[in-house]
């Protein structure tokens, strides 16, 4: 499928609030926020990449991207925890509260962390919970 | 810096050289980026934040009194069209009163035709729908024909036409359902 | 469940009409819409973060974004409800007239509050739909 190419940002969109660091070589694309709360840290290391519209929001500790990182766009990392060198996120992932090893892959739109809080839905076509539709990326089988 | 490829894709932010035809009654939002041939008919209604971009894929109809809501986007693939309604060629043609629903994606080549519900978030590209027909949400439609007057259920994934054939029509109770979405979008 | 690619917005600022009330500590993305319909509005909490592109509309009533609630982005709330405290909603999830309550995760992509009629797809010859197939890996296992 065809993906619209991406517009160049007309200015920085990258919004940070906290105490947040950020390697001068790492890319950040436009559209992410960088949201660490009180008494939390976000530290971004070299060469890491941050796909546009991603979200990374600390709380309670410090929320680590290790060095040669690569976050898809959309990606929203919770809490606080590490993404270890190297790793691959995948686009709309979410972490949660999570630490992800070196070198390690996340699938696109797979949830990691805390399974005890999702929400329960309806059925849906399948009638599988769309859960686990979702999470498998798994349509009407 | 790399040198970019003589292959790198049209840009939205090209100017096209032909500018959208829109009739005096349609309300395009002014967050809206409309641009490229793109033909906009009496009592069309384009919300904000749409992406209608006739650059590639050339050129769009919109019949009237049609209604495409917020964070829809409408492209068309450089090959491929699909004939109009006027029996003229469209990257992609989209009939009367037929509403295009929040975040859908419409790419061409792609015919949607007359009354037609496009539901939140789905997709429909290289696929002729008919008249008639409700797509609901998180649906994929591509590479098939959907005959008049088809239910397409949310999440469904149709992409070969003997699952297009095999497509239930729409009942009443669709309809009560998409009018209740109608309603939310005129509030 | 197939969910179209996220896009970067077109504009770069947030388009409010009607009436919404912000908390100034909350992040809000490029290209975010907020929209309340006459007689409905929409709420935001202190510390929210609402990713790029997301689209909220109130209808026939209030929608509420509570306290430190996390919105990826790509995502779309329709209607009333109330998305409670510290809630995590994943990237290009869409709701529906629905609430969501407080600390709980809404998987990205996911669907709620889809009161559709529910109709079993008919697959193909062979039982296998090939665009399906290439994407079942299921994630976190």
């Amino acid at each position: 499928m065809y993906v619209p190419p991406l517009r160049p940002p007309n200015h920085d969109d990258t919004y940070i609030s906290g105490e947040v660091t950020i390697d001068p070589s790492a890319a950040i694309a436009p559209g992410v926020l960088l949201q660490a709360s009180p008494n939390s840290q976000i530290i971004i290391g070299a060469g890491v990449c941050i796909g546009m519209g991603s979200i990374l929001h600390a709380y309670e500790g410090i929320l680590e991207i290790e060095t040669g990182a690569n976050l898809g766009s959309g990606v929203l990392i919770l809490g606080k925890g590490k993404i270890g060198a190297n790793a691959c996120i995948g686009s709309t992932a979410t972490i949660l509260s999570s630490s992800i090893e070196p070198q390690q892959i996340v699938l696109p739109g797979s949830l990691i962390g805390d399974k005890s809080r999702i929400v329960v839905v309806q059925k849906t076509v399948a009638g599988i919970d769309t859960i686990n539709e979702t999470a498998s990326f798994s349509p009407e089988e | 810096m790399v040198v970019s490829s003589p292959a790198a894709p049209p840009t939205p932010w090209s100017k096209s050289l032909v500018e959208p035809k829109i009739e005096p009654s349609a309300y395009v939002h002014s967050l809206s980026n409309l641009s490229g041939d793109v033909t906009i008919g009496a009592n069309v209604v384009i919300a904000p934040g749409t992406s209608i971009i006739a650059d590639e894929g050339a050129p769009f109809y919109i019949s009237e009194g049609t209604n495409i809501q917020d964070g829809v986007v409408i492209h068309g693939l450089e090959q491929g069209r699909v004939i109009g309604d006027d029996e003229k060629q469209y990257s992609v043609w989209i009939g009367k009163n037929t509403t295009i629903t929040h975040m859908s994606l419409i790419h061409g080549p792609a015919y949607i035709g007359d009354d037609c519900f496009i539901g939140f978030r789905s997709t429909v590209f290289n696929a002729r729908v008919g008249h008639g027909c409700i797509i609901m949400m998180h649906a994929l439609i591509q590479d098939v024909e959907i005959p008049a007057g088809k239910y397409v259920p949310s999440g469904a994934v149709i992409t070969n036409q003997q699952q297009a054939d095999y497509l239930p029509d729409v009942e009443s109770e669709d309809l009560e359902f998409t009018s209740l979405v109608l309603g939310m979008n005129d509030a």
